[in-house]
């Protein structure tokens, strides 16, 4: 295996780790809550990318059958069964993973809109979205 | 129809939440009754389902009918269906609760209150229910997205609350997929048992992926069940929350979390892997022992009633996760035994918390004076699920404890067993100083206390809570004393579903 | 907090990096979650078994419909969150910031017109993607944000109020209400029919088709419940961020 | 799969992470942020992954964007870290 092979192998479960690790650090440490948010979905997509990274197959292509696939097996009963092109797995793409990566995508967009509408209800109740000024406050007696 | 009780146990409370949130803002009176009439519907069939799994054993349900690994299935054994029962029963409870309560607390928001609470509801019950560890991921979002919502409608410090409750909950439902994905990309499956039988027959007990995945996983439920050094959201998520929210969040997110961990150390990696080829047991244990410690010691240091309770549900976590993790029969059946009773016992205290905090307005124990005069039938199921709490014998917190003991001992764990004792001596503390202030102290300041009262409370001082608030109080007071008299029969089942994962031999 | 966030980075990290270690590589067509059969069925059985030839589209709906299902959920669930959140007593800063707000907008002609223009295809679009997902990439997901964002689009380029007259918040959460329902009334069909829920094969009697078509219509009819909730949450979610849940000024 | 288009797309996918969350000016931050999103896409699209490529062009790139824009608007718009 030549180095190239070995990088090209490895280098999407390696770039997931750190894109992972970006959001998971703006997550803990920034002290801006949209920052914080931002931090988020780059953690959840890091993940993602990690799942989707996991369905590839090289030389497949995208988990849909061709249409003169489908259309033959569509008739598959009426002609000989060595007539039809048959449908190889591993010329398609794991489909699996794009399932769930769906979910994960809605969940994501979800979470993240519940979180800015909680961002936007500190700012009208605390008057900003750093979250020292706001734990100072609170420590005033103010909160 | 029989065969559909699993799927009508999880779609009562999921078509009354769609109902409710499109006729509730056309006449807001309807939605309570469309949230008791499902859950008691939901609680119906989840009791005939536990009749049927005790008889008959495992139950595979499969939605879609696609067969085991292709589908989704719902796999139903004594102990998910004990779990369910006490989902439906508290949520039903609170329901009862929340007819004043959430007038009071959210009075704008009444459709959107009932659709979040149905759907947090629906959310736990698939979590106990489903069988395929992606599905697992949906339904706790699901059941977060819900909660962070439920808290946040409230108060100022709820909403800060909440948004550390979303960034935590967060990070450890990704750790969870992240796992689930680990899972996969060594197995191929999503199914639990599935899972569990591609790790047994292809030999992946070694593969550092499988480790990682386990390591994940169990740091997402982690965070997500508030265990010691992870609970940095809980104390003000709970505390600070709309009481009605704290009454069903507080006894059921742990706990059906906690059956979460159990569901994956059991039926996805199986004891085998968990307690034998990784053998973590001891650190677990130890680190639920601190967690004992540290959250007992925490809700000493509390003024606040709802904080010290908060704090409590810390301490409790650290029970439960070192029962199981003692990986022993007695310790497992103490460790199911006191998910139950626990979420009973929570539950009593915060209904009895909220309605002290609504009727007097006051959070701070100091402020508690002469509350048995005041509100007698309150403080009677306060007292019930304090002496719960400690441990005294006719309730069920003392046979939770006493399985619990017995395990650690015959598991030769000796600092868990002091850490127990430690922790129950505590609550006996903690319970008596809010007692002597409600039994003793007279109220000092007579007169001008009646101006800071919410307008619920009578003129003339405080007086019991409405019975909508103290009935679901007192019947759940009278529940943990009946569990604790039925423990045998609790127990029993407990067992029944342990023999399945064969736990004997795996003493450390 | 920032150091303990390092470490904290810093060792999950390297745990991560230490178990990928052991992955397949990167596109091997037999690594074990591409081998194993659940994969090789989907890909193999779907088109026999669902005649539908977007493999996605079928394991989505239908495989795994109980997760979309509650997938669905999820974004209802954030809709009604984030107006149970926002929703409050009206805050008279805001009001005045929004009057002095309101003459810069209504003057741009070519947003206008470029708007009036675009929305109208995009809608189309949305709806194609939504109705052909059985054959192309697409489906109710997609189909329903395309839609939700041609409303949010119209919202940004007029006011938020123009696109409120067309669908005003009661009904965004009423249609998406609607689409929850659609989705778990044809599961509760198929329960009632005899089936378990969600198992669309059970429809054939109705539809007077055969069981495998049943499956294909049974998926079209999620996707269009699907995308009802989608397209009208993502509009509603636009429009209580943008106004702090008081339905006026916005973007 | 090509893998050379795969690195580049990863290289760039780095950088405007970093960048996102460094930027102090939100909006400029929310706006990388959506060419992170952006990338994602193209990434999966190049991985065979169109379903989910589709989605987050229209959701996160899309949705995500104005969310976060709309957010920023009714709070502030600079940022201490």
């Amino acid at each position: 295996m030549t180095i190239t092979e070995f990088v090209v192998s490895r280098l999407n479960y390696w770039i997931y780790v750190i894109l992972m690790m970006i959001g998971l650090f703006a997550m803990i440490s920034k002290k801006n809550l949209i920052k914080k948010l931002i931090g988020m979905s780059i953690f959840q997509t890091a993940i993602i990318l990690f799942y989707v990274s996991m369905g590839v197959k090289e030389e497949s292509n995208i988990p849909i059958l061709e249409h003169n696939i489908a259309h033959a097996s569509d008739h598959a009963e009426a002609s000989d069964h060595g007539q039809v092109e048959e449908i190889r797995a591993e010329n398609y793409a794991n489909p699996l993973p794009h399932v769930l990566m769906l979910t994960a995508i809605v969940v994501g967009v979800a979470t993240l809109g519940v979180g800015l509408a909680v961002v936007q209800k500190i700012h009208q109740e605390f008057g900003t979205i750093e979250e020292p000024e706001i734990l100072a406050k609170i420590k005033s007696g103010h909160g | 129809m029989v065969d559909q009780y699993p799927a009508i146990i999880l779609l009562a409370p999921f078509f009354a939440a769609i109902a409710v949130s499109l006729f509730g803002s056309w006449k807001n009176g309807l939605c309570l009754p469309m949230a008791i009439i499902a859950l008691g519907i939901s609680l119906a069939a989840s009791i005939a389902l536990l009749g049927q799994v005790a008889a008959e054993g495992e139950i595979v349900y499969l939605l879609g009918g696609w067969s085991r690994p292709f589908g989704i299935e719902f796999r139903i054994d004594p102990l998910n269906a004990m779990l369910l029962v006490v989902v439906t029963t508290v949520a039903l409870l609170t329901a009862v609760y929340s007819t004043q309560a959430a007038v009071l607390e959210t009075p704008n928001k009444y459709p959107q209150f009932y659709t979040l609470f149905l759907l947090l509801v629906t959310g736990l019950l698939g979590m106990s229910l489903t069988g395929d560890a992606f599905n697992l991921y949906v339904l706790v979002e699901v059941a977060s997205l819900t909660s962070y919502a439920l808290i946040a409608m409230h108060s100022k410090r709820a909403v800060l609350a909440s948004f550390n409750y979303i960034i935590m909950g967060t990070i450890g439902a990704s750790f969870y997929l992240l796992g689930v994905g680990y899972l996969y990309i060594k197995t191929g499956s999503l199914n639990m048992v599935d899972i569990r039988e591609i790790l047994q027959e292809t030999g992946l007990y070694g593969s550092k992926t499988i480790m990682v995945a386990f390591m994940l996983i169990m740091v997402g439920v982690w965070i997500k069940m508030a265990f010691f050094p992870l609970h940095g959201w809980l104390p003000n998520a709970y505390s600070y929350a709309p009481s009605s929210t704290s009454c069903i969040l507080a006894p059921l997110m742990t706990k059906v979390t906690v059956y979460v961990m159990i569901r994956m150390m059991l039926t996805v990696f199986g004891p085998e892997y968990v307690f034998q080829y990784l053998g973590w047991s001891n650190v677990v244990v130890w680190m639920a022992v601190l967690a004992i410690v540290a959250g007992s010691i925490m809700a000493l240091a509390q003024t606040d009633l709802k904080k010290m309770f908060s704090y409590i549900i810390v301490a409790e976590v650290g029970y439960m996760v070192g029962g199981v993790w003692l990986a022993n029969e007695t310790a497992f059946i103490g460790a199911f035994y006191h998910v139950i009773s626990d979420a009973f016992m929570t539950l009593c205290l915060f209904l009895a918390a909220g309605a002290i905090i609504t009727k007097t307005g006051k959070r701070s124990i100091s402020e508690m004076e002469g509350l048995f005069r005041k509100m007698p039938w309150t403080m009677v199921g306060f007292v019930i699920a304090a002496l719960s709490m400690i441990g005294i014998p006719p309730t069920c917190g003392f046979f939770s404890k006493w399985y619990l003991i017995n395990g650690a001992i015959e598991a030769g764990h000796w600092g868990y067993v002091v850490a127990l004792l430690f922790s129950s001596l505590i609550n006996a503390i903690l319970f008596f100083k809010v007692f002597e202030v409600a039994y003793f102290s007279k109220p000092s300041h007579g007169q001008e206390k009646d101006e800071n009262q919410p307008e619920s409370a009578g003129t003339d001082g405080v007086g019991e809570p409405p019975a909508t608030m103290l009935a679901p109080l007192l019947i759940t007071a009278s529940g943990l004393l009946l569990i604790g008299i039925f423990n045998q029969d609790i127990v029993i089942l407990i067992r029944q579903a342990v023999s399945s994962f064969g736990f004997i031999g795996f003493l450390n | 907090m920032k150091t303990l966030g390092a470490i904290a980075v810093i060792i999950t990290g390297a745990l991560l990096l230490y178990a990928s270690e052991d992955f397949p590589a990167w596109g091997d067509p037999h690594s074990p979650a591409s081998q194993y059969r659940v994969s090789q069925h989907y890909i193999l059985k779907t088109f026999e078994e669902t005649s539908v030839p977007n493999m996605v589209t079928a394991i989505l709906a239908d495989y795994r419909g109980y997760d979309t299902l509650f997938e669905t959920v999820v974004i209802f669930t954030a809709g009604i969150a984030i107006i149970a959140i926002l929703r409050g007593p009206i805050d008279k800063r805001v009001r005045l910031r929004l009057a002095s707000e309101k003459k810069l907008r209504e003057s741009n002609l070519i947003l206008a017109q470029t708007c009036r223009l675009l929305v109208p295809i995009i809608q189309l679009f949305a709806l194609y993607v939504i109705a052909h997902g059985h054959h192309s990439p697409g489906g109710g997901f997609q189909g329903g944000v395309i839609f939700g964002g041609s409303l949010i689009l119209l919202a940004i380029s007029f006011q938020l109020q123009t696109a409120l007259d067309r669908v005003s918040e009661k009904k965004a959460i009423l249609l998406a209400g609607v689409g929850v329902l659609i989705y778990s009334g044809i599961g509760l069909v198929c329960l009632l029919l005899g089936g378990n829920f969600l198992d669309y094969s059970i429809l054939h009697n109705l539809l007077q088709v055969d069981p495998i078509t049943a499956r294909s219509h049974g998926i079209l009819g999620v996707e269009i419940g699907v995308a009802f909730t989608v397209a009208s949450i993502m509009f509603a979610i636009y429009a209580n961020l943008s106004s702090r849940g008081r339905m006026k000024g916005g973007l | 799969m090509i893998w050379q288009f795969d690195i580049i797309i990863l290289g760039f996918l780095l950088i405007a992470a970093i960048l996102a969350l460094r930027e102090t000016d939100l909006l400029s931050a929310t706006m990388i942020f959506g060419v992170y999103s952006f990338l994602m896409c193209l990434l999966w699209a190049e991985m065979a992954a169109v379903d989910v490529a589709f989605t987050e062009a229209a959701v996160g790139a899309g949705a995500s964007t104005v969310f976060l824009i709309s957010t920023i608007y009714n709070t502030k718009r600079k940022s201490s870290d």
